[in-house]
């Protein structure tokens, strides 16, 4: 059998990866793709969770679930976003987006 | 064993997948990248007997969501191709902070899991080695029925708040997404 | 006699209407001034009379004036002998000066104010003399002192009457500080400043069993002495040749002021520190060493200012204060020393310093600074009733001499006596007056001087500690007569030096109050005949409550020896400046060294110089450069400059350090900011990895590091 | 308690009523508006357009929150809803959401920041922005659904589900101006660093989920008192990934990077919004999950972190603020500080060990209502400005005093507000606060109100930055600042209300005095 | 009536604020005159409430009269709480007196003047309600009003450096308040349940030595620092000479002459009476900083070349002498009558200071509206050419350096009376002070009046009727109180008398 830590493994590596891209890549969509993996490395605590604690209730795939359903959305916000961007600067490159700073 | 060998290897693609999506400069390759890492946990959730969220996972993450970032990319990549450098240009900062952060993860999370049944939890602070009980050691604990229609049940009866809300929240995103993106026509 | 505040209230009332209607009265102003005065010295007059018919008894105006505590601090006025001797002598003065004035101040442009001010010093003076609390005399003490500042810096326009005027009141702001931590002390130890509280038996006693030491007063000494040695090196400094003698003398001091930390615990009782406290005032006001450096400054005021004020009535207050505190003073004799040690000191000193002096007002102002020592120096040695018999006969002669200096000045235009001569013939009046007044001063019998002189004379010869100060006095009286002959002799003896130099005799108006005061001169004398006095008979320590001192009976050689001093201080003034040719023609058979000066034939000047002033120059110097550079130099401008510094050095501190700690603060915050907000770059990549950053941190601080 | 019997419970009907009827309000403005948008000529936007719709919906739904408040405090029990198993064998019932009174009071908050929000919008965009103005309106209300259900959540499945609804409407709303390129760049900061925070937060909700077999916050605090949980460090990393999300939605340092950017970008209503309403949600949260999941513990010890990001917080945004040349962004910072300050109440709180007879709870109450208006009233000041000079740089304040005396005025008393001076709201939060930390006894807590107090004289430096820039610079002569009826009456609404806690306080400290419970 | 004459007299210029509103700026003179006439109001109650109010031995919480307590945040312990006893009586009337004066005197603004009089309307309410609130709570809304209101008029109407000089003034101020903040919660937790914001609750509570746990000491530092950055104490001075020089005229008047007293107010009104314990422990630490205050103060002050700064640094060695007479009037083993005196001395120093400084200032203003500088160098022989200001200002200097027959000698006398049973040591090295002050102020009289007359002000005008009608009362009082103090001291020495019972 699989033992626990294995996918807590497995999740912490997708998380950090996530967190990797979300501090070098500069594609605001590319940033969009790290957030999914890090929603991801979640899931798979969540449902590797759900499956290895002893009892009836499943709430953690429950909650993996809604957290399908929210990144879809999210998604859908965010590119809807992203694209709003890129129709005022042309491009979507996150780090040159900084009208704003200081 | 079968189970073991069969999870190293899906983890290796999941985990190899999502390291090229953070890394190949090339957005829509990276792109195609996620989508086989999605994949792969999917398979993770059938390894752990979730079918059902394996099936959404592959609907929603790979057919909707890796979709709708395609679009996306081929939308506002006009410049297509390689010649806007995508690769990371924080990554010397971004590296360490990650495996930081992966060695935080291992030493806080991995290592008390280590041996969730011995009763020898190991805990690099000096948690108390208390048998926890509520963790199953195998797997005839995961029921071998599948667990959707338990999966439909709750979230008809007692998650039905969540359940509600998700729709709600789906409205929400749909019409800010339509307001957001559409072009002013005027 | 309830009417006793009536007596500096006229005054009062009419420096009111002089200063809200000097407009309108203009020339008319002194009348009003006189009138009051006049009015004042009517009740003075009738206070006596009562008080005289009351034996002594006179019911006091009270009343309550601040209340603290559960207790009241009451305020009024008392009469008796010793109040009444100061209310003639106040008023009498004033009314004098105040009539000269009208002539002297003629067509000044400040007219009106002038006498408005001497209004109210006179309202002051009166009530410090009648006061019955402390508290009372204290806050009359100041005002004379205001009133003094006004009047010598009347003609403000001067730059040296100004700074006079401000050196005046800081040195004797210097000695009110000492009046008024005496006065705190006598508060904390009897609960009251009223006189009777304080003269009360017991209180008395207690206070002077009550033995304080002093420790740190070795190192206050030192510092001090390190002033003074301080001093000497500038003297010596300035004037190349004393280089050595400065040199000789800091040592000495240096060895002194280890010798006083090393050796000197002082234990003194509450009541001599009290007295002693209470003679520092004194010593700011009746200008005694080495507080005096004011008073030769003082005469850049209007002349009959310096009479009234710098003459007869206030640095006289110091001496008065010292009579009316006599009993704090008596009870414990170390107070009653050092009194008669500075006294007599400063008698010396200054007569010292009178003889050089070329100025008429300064030769007086030296003077009156002596006499004043003298007083102090009677009062040292026991002589109550002679220090004040000398204090009210000095009033009125000094007053008389600088009325008369006035007058000359008024006439010649110069205060030089270089430039005067010969003014006898065309100021016959003045010169009278002068003459008399000079001879009182001088101690000469018959006039009012030699009464009181030789009365204090007395007193020391019979003091119980030695003779030494019988020696200072007797010296002092020669040294008096000595200059005194020497500025009559310049002024208005011999002949005319300066030809565009028009003298001429002074108005009735200013004549008159000379002719009141010159027969007061003798007069006053009358009232204190060895054996007869009646002066004595009132103003005695017995009345005041102080059992068991011995009354001298006359002693002949005492007034022999003390006339001779007079007389042969005139004498040999006269035979200098005088008669100097006859007299050291007739010497020279006998005596070759001075034949050698009489072959000179030289003016008096070369004559004062190689035979009398040059033993008496190099004192006469040492101790002006004392005065000049030591005390004036390095104590007043030295503490002046020093504190200058010192402020300046506050005022960086507060600039740089104070508010710069504050500035820190907030510049650090500014700068924070400004640091800290480049954390905000605009790029979201960075924000994710601060964040995400921070995140790790903090949970691998808390997760290893706790 | 099951729906059937909720339906009987008049009082619990009550309760809930808010977070239904703005849902159906929500619901209707946004098929309002669409319908709206394209009937012919516009004539039914002229006839009733959105936002006085909005308003109109708004206004009753004020009036039910203070009858949830109500109900809420005079309920004998807390009404608990939806209940899920949770840890198997669990004692403690197990339900998603709960309507307390402490929740009541931060919605409450919300409610009425949105009602004052959809007046400011009605200013703000004028004749601008014609269409979707529907849509706008009715994320709003959805978004103050979100931030209710937030407070309201006693499950880490609905604070994660309520923290995801807030944001995206939030993300929307701040990429709403789509003429102003700065609108699109605060949507996307904001929409990055959210989804960010919501992944850490989730993963970390993930491992707290994993430690206790629960997603119950009672039953976590539960599991992790009785020993039961694995491994406790491993729940303070997760607690601390837990904090990354909610941090974010308070605008915490580290948390905070968002705000300045997104503040100065998004409409101003929504800055405004944000930093009330989503705030007031935000705290509430903080509250919940702090106070109930993992209560003053030595060894899952967030309260030294929250202690040290409090002090961080409020220091850094006060720093910060006094470079800032733009008001909007220095109110972010101020807001950042502001954060800091509150959580003084919460710190006391949980030092007393709930102690409803502590002042914290009470303090970040009152501290959330003041911060309200205040900062409510501030929001509106600097739209009125920005309505005429189009700028909300502090260049355009320059000798405002002179433009406008009015407004001039009222930021002052805003400004004197949020440095806490009295008599103004924001004294009265602060007194509370720090009243809070100092009836501990606790020498941190003393240090932290010291470093607090330290901060206000700083922030009042920059506050009157502003002041001086309108009053002691006289600048050119430039034309007054004339100001629409709804937009003066809130402002005069929001000085009275500024002015009235502190100075009528007592039904304001009755109310959050009661309101304590969660 | 007798209970709401204070409330009238706190918030009468407020309305009379809110009034002023209604006023268009277009009509200047109205508003001036309408302002001047609304802050007389006060000044003719303030009076009727001293001679009605009733002197006489009392204990502490029992010296108060014309009292008020109504409940106003019940839930907090707040009350409406105000009432006068000997300390804030005078102030109240110092505090009357001065406002119409310093609006008199103001009538010459031309800027803004309907900003102008309606701040100074404001900052009078704060001001009174300061000296009136028995309500910690609402003595500290009142404290923190006056801050605001000042901050405009040094900031607005002040001098070239005048915004630096408000927002120091504001800030460092501030610094003490919220100390004082953290120190009012203190205290308030202290008291017994239900806790309660009420001085003479806490005052109880301190007399019953509840105050000695609870890092009293702490708590009395920071209600310390409050006040003393207010009076100001070294080294908490700095601000002063900023904001005195930088203030208009009559703000620098109101500056000195009442908002100073707010800070040794506060010692007589708060520290001593709450926490009798902890100031007798640290009484020595006060007279120390006092000292310092007295000689410094008056040293620096000798430095200066500016004639306002000059007298700003006067008041740091003039409130030096008050916070000795607070210092020295809980020093242990005193009897309490040399306890009653030090008060004394310090009540009486702060009124004469107020009337005095407030003479000065409004002096110096007549001389700088004349010379446009203050630069001590470039006068000289004024007192020539003006001769009524010259006999006012030399009168004024006077009574600043405590010459005796004026206010100051009394409470300098009274302070030195009190403090020498305390320390013999201290009192006579405050005498220096004393001497310094002198010579610093003579120096002034010499370098701005004396002398030969610089020939630029040779048509300097003297001292106009409005001008004069302002010092005028000034000058009136300094002298009556100089010369009559008991009218003054009856009222005071009950107050003494009922804070110095306290201490053993």
């Amino acid at each position: 059998m699989v033992p626990l830590s294995w996918y807590i493994t497995v999740s912490a590596a997708l998380f950090s990866l996530g967190l990797f891209g979300m501090m070098t890549r500069r594609n605001a969509i590319a940033l969009l793709m790290s957030i999914e993996l890090m929603l991801n490395a979640a899931n798979i605590n969540l449902v590797a969770f759900s499956s290895y604690l002893r009892g009836p209730a499943l709430t953690g795939q429950i909650f993996a679930l809604f957290v399908i359903t929210l990144a879809a959305a999210e998604a859908a916000v965010g590119i809807a976003i992203v694209i709003n961007v890129y129709r005022a600067v042309r491009h979507i490159n996150a780090d040159d987006v900084n009208l704003m700073k200081w | 064993m079968g189970n073991q060998i069969a999870f190293i290897v899906i983890a290796a693609v999941t985990i190899i997948a999502a390291a090229c999506v953070v890394i190949i400069p090339n957005i829509l390759r990276s792109a195609l990248f996620l989508a086989f890492s999605f994949l792969g946990v999917a398979a993770l959730y059938i390894l752990l007997n979730a079918e059902f969220l394996a099936a959404m996972q592959v609907l929603i993450y790979v057919g909707a969501i890796t979709v709708l970032i395609m679009f996306a990319i081929v939308l506002t990549q006009q410049l297509m191709g390689a010649k806007i450098k995508q690769s990371s240009r924080a990554w010397w900062i971004g590296a360490p902070v990650a495996v930081l952060a992966f060695l935080l993860f291992t030493t806080s999370f991995v290592t008390p899991f280590k041996h969730p049944t011995s009763g020898t939890a190991v805990s690099i602070a000096s948690a108390p080695a208390v048998p926890k009980d509520f963790y199953a050691e195998n797997e005839q604990a995961r029921a071998s029925e599948g667990t959707t229609p338990k999966i439909a049940e709750m979230l008809l009866r007692p998650y039905v708040l969540p359940f509600e809300l998700a729709s709600l929240i789906l409205l929400a995103a749909l019409v800010g997404a339509i307001v957001i993106a559409k072009e002013e026509n005027e | 006699m309830h009417l006793a505040w009536l007596i500096p209230i006229l005054p009062l009332a009419a420096f009111l209407v002089i200063i809200f209607f000097g407009q309108n009265l203009k020339e008319r102003s002194p009348y009003v001034g006189i009138a009051a005065i006049a009015g004042s010295f009517l009740v003075s007059c009738y206070a006596a009379v009562t008080w005289l018919a009351g034996h002594g008894k006179t019911g006091d105006f009270i009343c309550n004036w601040a209340p603290y505590g559960s207790d009241m601090i009451r305020v009024g006025f008392s009469v008796d002998a010793l109040t009444i001797m100061m209310l003639f002598v106040v008023t009498v003065v004033s009314m004098m000066v105040q009539i000269f004035s009208v002539g002297y101040m003629h067509g000044d442009k400040r007219f009106p104010r002038f006498f408005a001010y001497l209004s109210l010093f006179t309202c002051a003076m009166l009530s410090l003399v009648i006061a019955n609390t402390l508290l009372l005399m204290y806050v009359s003490w100041e005002l004379v002192g205001l009133t003094s500042y006004l009047l010598i810096g009347f003609w403000f326009e001067k730059p040296e009457a100004m700074r006079a005027a401000k050196k005046a009141f800081l040195v004797t702001r210097v000695g009110d500080v000492g009046f008024f931590l005496g006065l705190l002390l006598l508060y904390a130890n009897v609960g009251s400043l009223e006189l009777s509280k304080i003269f009360e038996h017991h209180t008395l006693i207690a206070m002077a069993a009550k033995e304080v030491s002093i420790p740190a007063i070795g190192a206050i000494a030192a510092i001090i002495l390190g002033i003074f040695s301080y001093g000497f090196a500038a003297a010596a400094l300035k004037g190349a040749k004393r280089l050595p003698i400065a040199i000789i003398a800091g040592v000495a001091v240096f060895a002194i002021v280890f010798a006083l930390m090393h050796s000197l615990s002082v234990s003194l009782s509450i009541a001599a520190i009290a007295a002693l406290l209470l003679f520092w005032g004194a010593m700011g006001k009746s200008a005694q060493f080495p507080l005096h450096v004011w008073l030769p400054d003082a005469m850049e005021g209007p002349t009959p200012v310096s009479a009234l004020i710098h003459a007869a009535t206030m640095v006289a207050a110091g001496v008065y204060l010292v009579a009316r505190m006599y009993p704090v003073f008596h009870i414990d004799q170390r107070a009653l020393m050092v009194v008669a040690a500075i006294g007599a000191f400063t008698a010396l000193f200054a007569a010292t310093m009178g003889l050089v002096m070329n100025d008429i007002k300064k030769v007086l102002a030296y003077s009156t600074i002596s006499q004043l020592g003298y007083m102090m120096m009677a009062l040292g040695v026991g002589g109550y009733t002679a220090g004040m018999f000398h204090l009210m006969t000095h009033a009125y002669f000094k007053a008389n001499l600088f009325l008369g200096s006035g007058s000359v000045i008024h006439g010649t235009g110069t205060q030089d006596m270089r430039q005067m001569g010969g003014l006898r013939k065309k100021m016959p009046w003045t010169f009278l007056t002068f003459a008399i007044g000079t001879l009182a001063l001088a101690g000469f019998p018959g006039f009012a001087g030699f009464f009181s002189k030789d009365e204090i004379l007395l007193t020391a010869y019979h003091w119980e500690y030695g003779k030494i100060i019988f020696y200072a006095g007797l010296a002092g009286a020669f040294m008096t007569a000595f200059y005194m002959t020497r500025l009559v002799a310049m002024t208005f003896l011999g002949k005319p030096r300066d030809p565009s130099i028009h003298a001429h005799e002074s108005w009735k108006v200013m004549l008159i109050p000379l002719f009141i005061l010159a027969f007061l001169s003798i007069a006053a004398g009358y009232i204190g005949i060895p054996g007869h006095s009646i002066f004595g008979h009132y103003i005695n320590p017995e009345v005041i409550g102080i059992e068991g001192m011995v009354e001298h009976h006359f002693s002949l050689v005492v007034m022999l020896l003390g006339t001779l001093a007079g007389i042969v201080g005139i004498g040999i003034a006269s035979l200098i400046w005088i008669w100097p040719v006859l007299k050291f023609d007739w010497l020279k058979p006998s005596f070759g060294w001075v034949q050698t000066i009489v072959e000179n034939k030289y003016y008096m000047d070369e004559i004062n110089d190689i035979v009398v002033i040059k033993p008496l120059m190099f004192v006469n110097n040492a101790m002006y450069a004392f005065d000049r550079w030591v005390i004036d130099y390095a104590i007043v401008n030295g503490v002046g400059w020093f504190t200058l510094i010192l402020s300046r050095f506050w005022s960086v501190f507060d600039k740089y350090v104070v508010d710069g700690l504050v500035n820190l603060v907030a510049e650090t915050s500014k700068i924070g900011g400004r640091v800290l907000k480049f954390t905000q770059t605009g790029i979201v990549q960075q924000y994710a990895a601060i964040t995400v950053i921070c995140v790790i941190l903090l949970s691998w601080y808390f997760l290893i590091l706790r | 308690m099951d729906l059937s019997q909720l339906i009987k419970d008049s009082t619990a009907m009550i309760c809930v009523a808010p977070v239904l009827m703005l849902t159906v309000a929500g619901l209707l403005v946004l098929m309002f508006g669409v319908i709206a948008d394209r009937f012919p000529k516009g004539k039914l936007n002229h006839w009733m357009p959105p936002e006085y719709l909005s308003i109109a919906v708004m206004v009753p739904m004020v009036i039910f929150g203070f009858a949830a408040l109500r109900s809420a405090i005079l309920r004998p029990e807390t009404l608990r809803l939806f209940p899920v198993g949770g840890q198997p064998g669990s004692p403690l019932p197990a339900y998603l959401i709960q309507f307390d009174p402490l929740a009541m009071f931060l919605s409450l908050a919300a409610i009425i920041g949105t009602l004052v929000v959809v007046v400011m919008s009605l200013e703000y965009f004028g004749d601008h922005n014609q269409r979707n103005r529907g849509e706008y309106f009715a994320l709003l209300i959805f978004a103050t659904v979100a931030a209710i259900l937030l407070a309201c959540s006693t499950d880490l499945l609905m604070i994660y589900l309520s923290i995801e609804f807030l944001s995206l409407a939030s993300y929307v709303l701040a990429a709403y101006w789509k003429d102003d390129p700065k609108s699109s760049e605060a949507g996307m900061k904001y929409f990055l660093f959210g989804a960010l925070s919501s992944a850490l937060m989730l993963y970390g909700m993930s491992m707290l989920y994993g430690l206790t077999n629960t997603t119950n916050l009672a039953q976590i605090a539960s599991t992790l008192a009785s020993g039961q949980a694995l491994s406790t460090p491993a729940a303070l990393t997760a607690v601390i990934l837990v904090l990354a999300g909610i941090g974010y939605k308070l605008a915490l340092v580290p948390f905070h990077m968002w705000a300045p950017d997104t503040y100065e970008g998004a409409p101003t209503p929504i800055t405004a919004w944000l930093s009330v309403a989503s705030k007031a949600a935000g705290l509430a949260v903080a509250a919940r999950f702090l106070l109930t999941a993992v209560p003053m513990r030595s060894d899952v010890d967030w309260y030294t972190i929250i202690l040290v990001l409090s002090a961080v917080s409020m220091t850094l945004g006060n720093m910060v603020a006094i470079t800032q040349k733009n008001i909007k962004r220095m109110l972010a910072y101020s807001s950042i500080a502001q954060v800091g300050y509150m959580l003084i109440g919460l710190l006391a709180a949980a030092a007393s060990h709930n102690n409803p007879a502590n002042f914290g709870l009470a303090g970040l109450l009152i501290y959330a209502a003041s911060y309200l208006f205040m900062n409510l009233g501030a929001f509106a000041v600097v739209i009125a400005v920005e309505r005429k000079t189009g700028s909300s740089d502090l260049a355009a304040y320059v000798g405002l005093m002179k433009r406008s005396p009015f407004l001039a005025a009222s930021m002052v008393v805003f400004f004197l507000s949020l440095a806490g001076m009295p008599p103004t709201a924001g004294f009265l939060g602060k007194l509370y606060v720090f009243a809070g930390a100092i009836q501990t006894g606790q020498k941190d807590l003393l240090i932290l109100a010291i470093i607090a107090v330290a901060n206000s004289v700083i922030s009042v430096y920059y506050y009157f930055n502003v002041v001086r820039l309108m009053f002691m610079n006289e600048g050119e002569a430039k034309s007054p600042i004339g100001l629409s009826k709804p937009l003066r009456a809130t402002i005069i609404l929001m000085l009275i209300l500024t002015f009235a806690i502190c100075l009528a306080a007592g039904p304001v400290v009755s109310l959050a005095k009661a309101s304590v419970i969660l | 009536m007798s209970s709401w004459i204070l409330t009238l007299i706190t918030f009468i210029p407020l309305a009379g604020a809110l009034l002023l509103m209604f006023i268009p700026k277009e009509r200047p003179n109205t508003i001036k005159w309408f302002a001047i006439v609304v802050s007389f109001v006060p000044l003719v109650l303030s009076v009727i409430m001293w001679l009605n109010y009733k002197t006489g031995a009392a204990q502490f919480p029992h010296g108060i009269q014309f009292e008020v307590n109504l409940p106003w945040i019940s839930q907090l312990g707040v009350n409406y709480r105000m009432g006068v006893d000997g300390v804030s009586v005078p102030m109240i009337f110092l505090t009357t007196l001065l406002v119409p004066i310093c609006l008199i005197y103001s009538l010459i603004i031309e800027t803004r003047p309907k900003e102008y009089f309606w701040l100074f309307l404001v900052l009078e309410t704060g001001m009174l309600g300061t000296f009136s609130a028995l309500d910690f709570f609402l003595f500290y809304v009142f404290w923190e009003l006056t801050l605001v209101p000042m901050y405009f008029l040094i900031g607005i109407w002040g001098g070239p450096r005048r915004e630096y000089a408000a927002i120091k003034f504001f800030l460092y101020t501030l610094v003490g308040s919220v100390a004082m903040l953290l120190a009012i919660l203190a205290l308030y937790f202290a008291t017994p349940a239900p806790h309660t914001f009420d001085m003479m609750a806490m005052a109880k509570a301190g007399m019953d030595g509840r105050f000695t746990t609870l890092g009293a000491s702490l708590v009395f530092w920071a209600l310390f620092l409050g006040f003393a950055v207010k009076v100001p104490v070294w080294p908490f001075h700095t601000w002063l000479p900023d904001a005195h020089v930088e203030a208009p005229t009559a703000g620098s008047v109101i500056l000195a002459g009442v908002l100073l007293k707010m800070g040794t107010y506060g010692f007589l009104r708060i520290i001593l009476p709450i926490m009798p314990e902890s100031s007798q422990r640290f009484w020595m630490p006060l007279a120390i900083l006092a000292l310092i205050s007295i000689i410094y103060g008056a040293l620096v002050a000798m430095a200066q070349k500016d004639l306002k700064k000059l007298i700003a640094y006067s008041s740091v060695n003039h409130m030096g002498y008050t916070m000795l007479g607070i210092a020295a009037a809980v020093a242990p083993g005193v009897l309490l009558n040399d306890r009653a005196t030090a008060l004394n001395g310090a009540q009486m120093q702060m009124f004469a200071h107020g009337i005095i400084t407030g003479a000065l200032f409004l002096l110096v203003g007549v001389v700088y509206e004349r010379a446009h500088t203050r630069d001590l160098d470039s006068f000289g022989g004024l007192g020539a050419r003006v001769p009524v200001f010259a006999g006012l200002f030399t009168l004024a200097c006077f009574a600043s350096l405590g010459l005796p027959g004026m206010a100051g000698f009394i409470g300098e006398f009274f302070v030195f009376r009190g403090a020498f049973p305390a320390s013999i040591l201290i009192t006579a090295l405050a005498t220096i002070g004393i001497v310094v002050t002198a010579a610093y102020l003579l120096w002034t009289v010499q370098r701005v009046l004396l002398g030969p007359l610089n020939p630029k002000y040779e048509k300097m005008p003297d001292i106009d009727v409005r001008e004069k009608l302002c010092v005028a009362p000034l000058i009136f009082f300094m002298l009556l109180f100089g010369i009559w103090p008991k009218l003054l001291l009856d009222i005071l020495n009950t107050a003494s008398l009922a804070i110095g019972a306290m201490f053993k």
